[in-house]
């Protein structure tokens, strides 16, 4: 089973790879195969993992909970399940999400989608003003006060400098508000130059990052499918 | 009955502890004071004493509460010597707890501090450390909000020359020179993304001057409901510049929606087609390079934008012009005019001289060793 | 109730998370840990836009005969056996598993993978020191690639080892990422998290609708 | 020929990637690498843990960019094991939980470790914001079970972790933009200590973070995998990997080096 599943796998590689020369029924295939398999596959650890242990199982737990509340047999335990009851909220604002499969009912997705929004924005706010505001301004002046107190090494002192000014001149590049000409566009000059030889170290890593995807799946082809036939 | 023996035993166990201390030379730890955690939800008490001077011989404390008229209990493990607080968050909230500090020797002697006064925890409705954070978010808030209401009443809102968007024209003539159509890319994100947001708008505007020019606009889809919406889109900007008679729908089509076959297919169409003039404008993924290098063979003019920062660079070396990030953003407000886009565009502008204003006062202060706007920094929680 | 009653939830929603970040109080933690409950159970809803859209777009595809509209059934087939197995035996199934194993992730990294030969081309044929901005990128590029890999070093080490740095290509390699990278890419995070933070304010208040769709 | 050699076949370029990536494959070789400071920061850290400190790991990238954070994940896992450090993994992919699990006990077996001792793959649940900040009030309101559907509580090693404030470090393995989400929403509200093991298109955008020490630690792509392999002394696919890409960087140095030249040639004669 393990050698054909190395066959199957290696061919629909093959088949992927065949896209190079071009577009051809094989890839199409091997494509086409490869999204219907990764739906069912999200389709079922949805179902798995999220859907049955955040809303089934506390639900039908806080049932069962119900039904022995009603006999009479309550237990400490069981008025906690029973707090469960309080999910059939959110689950039913969840399944408004099926009105998607009406024409006349979609607006009712409206409703989860405008609270998972809302919690995305509520959140976001605070937490990124502190994380990516103030953190970062912080991080830019740290090393001049090290420089005061004198203990750091030139390159360290030139690295700060630059990191000011780069720093600077890029947040000058993004502003809208004011003209780029004279000493503004001299200064947002230099903020493109910082930009892309930022983008140029992305582009960098990027190329290690693409080979690196192919230097995988040539070793999957060499060792594990040729090592099956060798 | 049982109370007075109780208090009789604790009494006992007091006296023989101070006189084992005398013995040893032990001083009991001073000005031990027990309050109320500040910003937290009511359920630890934070207890504090002063330092012991070094040569003190105590290896250690260990805390001792009392909720009021109850016996003495010891709370979590002992700690090292040099410690001088530790917060209980073992208290259960309606009960008065008083403390006691118990000082331990190398040999096992151990001294008791007086009890503290019993303190109850409390939980507070604002945490007070989080002010500098909660100024800062209400002024962000109300920057925005004045700027957008400003742009409402009617004045004009500056926004800067974008040289990617001073091509728009040039491409759009060449196109109608040559005869040649336009194709126009949205990228992979669906009507909830910002980026896209931002290119349904643009494009909206592009069709406003190819409508006059007659220039046939492809605008090849991913997803279904974008469709629907450019469509519409499309169809009211030619209808605006009164030539509804050259809106075209099947030129707005629906491609695919898997990555690698979209990209696939837009390549073969500007091989084919080839497009005078091609926009790259939305969320990109790494599908970015397959159609910018396509574009850049055929000799197009190519004008991107993304906020997709990792398929920059792409952009950057294989088109024409590129809207870098938040560029994007301003784009749109320049060519749509949108009161809501030029408000938040300056309030952010705003926002972007307080922070330039803190790194350029803040750096001349630390050099000249005057450390506040740092220290500040570091305080907001 | 079709516009209002979505606009008040996100702002009501929006609201109580904003409140519950500065309020240590027990009562408004409660509240805190009651909406992310909130939020975990409804987002595996979401699912069904993403099945039902592709659904929808492979069987419009089939009933007007599209061209390639056989592959549409390859989708299904997938789709089905995945499913048909998945859900009634779990993820954990040996067959569920197989096919994940040797079906899927393969075939996924596979495709990605197509992007190393991409790259090789597009950087013989598109990356062109055209403009000062593009030069600029280029070398950057260049001296972060050959930083990246050990023989960058071993190279420079034996052909420029006159030069006394050693090692000097991972150095300006690290240097680049540590400098003008690290200050431009502030730059960025400041202005889009400046742009995230005014989005999130403007969805709250409910003057950005834009994701209510179009429609009454 | 000057057009010709400008517009070349891009097929003939693939070809010559394919042949430089499959001879070094065949015939591999082994070069001597350095350790930059980031991957250093991250294995010190680690390194000074004390044995039973526990540590979460997030397998958070799909099996199309496997290549680079699978060997960090074997390395760090490695290192864990040997060391005591107990592990935690999770993901926020949807498509990754069979991957992750297959993995963890794959090294775990390797290295004699045990399931529910020492580590624990508690799986994956919708909604990445809203799973890492319930995890930071009580990680069982988030997973009541772990994958293979045993209670949290039944497990050995979770007896005495409810949340953020009992774990050491969270490693983020990252192919896309979950260490922001991480820093933003773990470090800046729960204090969670953060490090990150990125894929080479994000590595550049992860530097801000690590200078204010948001992110402890931080392994770049291949690179990492290989510094983290050498620290431990044991190299690893990472190691064997990088040598060959060496071979590919060379190729496309050359292949923007020849377009270039040829690009001015051609411009000089225009003029």
């Amino acid at each position: 089973m393990e050698i054909f599943g190395i066959w199957i796998a290696s061919l629909l590689t093959l088949c992927i790879y065949s896209f190079l020369y071009r577009d051809n029924p094989f890839y199409r295939f091997a494509e086409h195969l490869f999204v219907g398999i990764s739906v069912g596959y999200s389709i079922v650890i949805t179902i798995h993992q999220g859907f049955i242990p955040l809303a089934w199982n506390p639900l039908s737990e806080a049932m069962v909970a119900l039904g022995t509340q009603i006999r009479g047999e309550a237990t400490p335990e069981t008025s906690e399940a029973l707090s469960g009851l309080f999910k059939i909220f959110p689950i039913g604002i969840g399944l408004l999400f099926f009105a998607r499969l009406s024409p006349r009912q979609a607006w009712l997705i409206r409703y989860p989608i405008a609270i998972l929004i809302g919690f995305n924005s509520g959140i976001a706010i605070p937490n990124v003003l502190r994380a990516a505001i103030f953190e970062q301004t912080h991080g830019t002046l740290t090393p001049f006060a090290q420089m005061h107190a004198g203990s750091m090494s030139l390159d360290d002192i030139i690295g700060a400098v630059f990191i000011g000014i780069g720093l600077i001149c890029t947040l000058i590049y993004f502003f809208f508000s004011v003209e780029h000409q004279g000493p503004v566009g001299w200064l947002s000059k230099i903020g493109i130059a910082f930009l892309m030889v930022g983008f140029g170290a992305a582009f960098g890593n990027t190329v290690m990052g693409r080979v690196a995807l192919l230097i995988h799946r040539t070793g999957f082809l060499i060792n594990d499918w040729l090592g099956t036939i060798f | 009955m049982k109370k007075i023996i109780k208090c009789l035993m604790v009494y006992l166990v007091l006296c023989m502890s101070i006189s084992i201390a005398f013995s040893q030379g032990l001083s009991p730890p001073s000005n031990v004071t027990a309050v109320d955690t500040p910003n937290d939800d009511g359920r630890s008490v934070t207890i504090q004493w002063d330092a012991a001077p070094e040569d003190s011989g105590i290896s250690g404390y260990q805390i001792l509460r009392r909720i009021a008229g109850g016996g003495l209990e010891e709370i979590g493990e002992m700690l090292p010597a040099g410690t001088t607080s530790y917060v209980d968050a073992t208290i259960e909230k309606g009960n008065a707890y008083a403390y006691i500090v118990r000082a331990v020797s190398d040999t096992g002697a151990t001294v008791d501090s007086e009890e503290t006064a019993p303190v109850k925890g409390t939980g507070e409705w604002f945490h007070t450390g989080k002010i500098p954070l909660f100024v800062a978010m209400l002024l962000f808030s109300a920057a925005i909000l004045w700027n957008i209401y400003d742009a409402r009443s009617g004045k004009e809102v500056f926004v800067r020359r974008i040289p990617g968007l001073e091509a728009v024209d040039e491409a759009i003539g060449r196109a109608t020179e040559m005869g040649r159509s336009i194709l126009y890319v949205l990228g992979l994100g669906g009507v909830d993304n910002v980026a896209t947001i931002a290119s349904m708008t643009i494009l909206g505007q592009i069709a406003r001057r190819t409508a006059d020019y007659e220039t046939p606009l492809r605008v090849p889809c991913n997803d279904p409901i974008v469709l629907n919406v450019i469509r519409e889109m499309v169809r009211t900007s030619y209808l605006d510049e009164g030539r509804p008679d050259a809106y075209n729908e099947e030129n707005i089509f629906f491609l695919t929606d898997s990555q690698f076959a979209y990209a696939a297919g837009v390549d073969g169409m500007m091989v084919r087609e080839k497009p005078a003039a091609v926009f790259l404008q939305g969320q990109f993924y790494a599908e970015s390079l397959l159609m910018a290098e396509t574009g850049n063979s055929i000799g197009a003019i190519q004008i991107a934008g993304t906020d997709s920062e990792h398929q920059l660079p792409f952009f950057i070396a294989a088109c024409d012009y590129t809207l870098i990030g938040e560029e994007l953003y301003a784009a749109t407000a320049y060519l749509s005019k949108d009161p809501m886009f030029l408000g938040s565009l300056r309030g952010q502008d705003w926002g972007k001289v307080v922070i330039f204003a803190a790194i350029v006062l803040g750096v001349i202060l630390e050099l000249s060793g005057v450390g506040w706007i740092t220290s500040f920094l570091q305080r907001v929680r | 109730m079709k516009r209002q009653g979505p606009l008040a939830l996100c702002f009501l929603f929006g609201i109580a998370l904003i409140f519950t970040q500065f309020s240590p109080h027990s009562v408004s933690q409660k509240l805190y840990e009651e909406v992310i409950d909130w939020g975990l159970i409804i987002t595996p809803f979401a699912l069904v836009l993403a099945v039902v859209t592709l659904i929808e777009t492979h069987i419009t595809r089939v009933r007007r005969r599209t061209e390639h509209w056989q592959y549409s059934l390859v989708v299904f087939v997938g789709m089905a056996v995945m499913v048909l197995i998945g859900i009634p035996f779990g993820p954990q199934n040996s067959i569920v598993e197989w096919l994940y194993n040797n079906v899927q992730v393969p075939m996924d990294a596979t495709m990605f993978s197509l992007l190393a030969f991409f790259i090789a081309s597009a950087a013989y044929r598109a990356f062109r020191a055209r403009t000062f901005e593009a030069t600029l990128l280029l070398v950057t590029a260049m001296i972060v690639m050959i930083g990246n890999v050990p023989v960058g070093d071993l190279a420079w080490n034996t052909v420029l080892s006159w030069i006394p740095l050693e090692d000097g290509a991972s150095k300006a390699r690290q240097w680049i990422l540590d400098i003008p990278n690290l200050a431009s890419r502030r730059g960025i995070i400041l202005g889009v998290s400046l742009g995230v933070i005014s989005q999130s304010i403007r969805i709250i208040l409910g003057i950005e609708r834009s994701y209510l769709g179009g429609g009454d | 020929m000057l057009e010709k050699l400008m517009n070349m076949d891009r097929r003939l370029i693939f070809i010559l990637v394919a042949v430089v990536v499959i001879i070094p494959t065949l015939i591999p070789i082994r070069l001597p690498t350095r350790v930059s400071e980031p991957a250093q920061k991250l294995y010190d850290y680690i390194e000074e843990l004390p044995p039973g400190e526990t540590i979460m790991l997030a397998f958070d990238y799909g099996p199309s960019s496997l290549a680079e954070p699978e060997p960090m994940a074997k390395a760090v896992l490695r290192h864990c094991f040997n060391k005591g450090v107990n592990v935690i993994g999770v993901t926020l992919y949807a498509n990754m939980p069979t991957l992750a699990h297959g993995l963890m006990q794959k090294i775990a077996a390797e290295n004699d470790a045990i399931y529910g001792e020492d580590y624990i793959f508690l799986g994956y649940r919708p909604g990445a914001l809203q799973v890492i900040l319930g995890m930071g009030n009580n990680i069982a309101s988030v997973f009541e079970t772990d994958y293979s559907g045993t209670a949290i509580h039944e497990i050995p090693m979770m007896k005495n972790i409810k949340n953020y404030d009992q774990i050491a470090l969270l490693l983020d393995l990252a192919a896309g933009s979950s260490t922001e989400a991480w820093i933003v929403y773990a470090n800046t509200r729960y204090g969670l200590k953060i490090a990150a093991g990125v894929t080479g298109v994000i590595i550049a955008q992860m530097y801000p973070f690590l200078q204010t020490g948001q992110l402890v630690g931080l392994m770049p792509g291949y690179l990492g995998a290989t510094e983290y392999e050498k620290l431990l002394n044991a190299p690893g696919d990472g190691t064997v990997g990088l040598n060959t890409a060496s071979f590919v960087h060379v190729l496309l140095i050359g292949l923007v080096l020849l377009g270039n030249i040829a690009f001015f040639i051609h411009r000089r004669r225009e003029e």
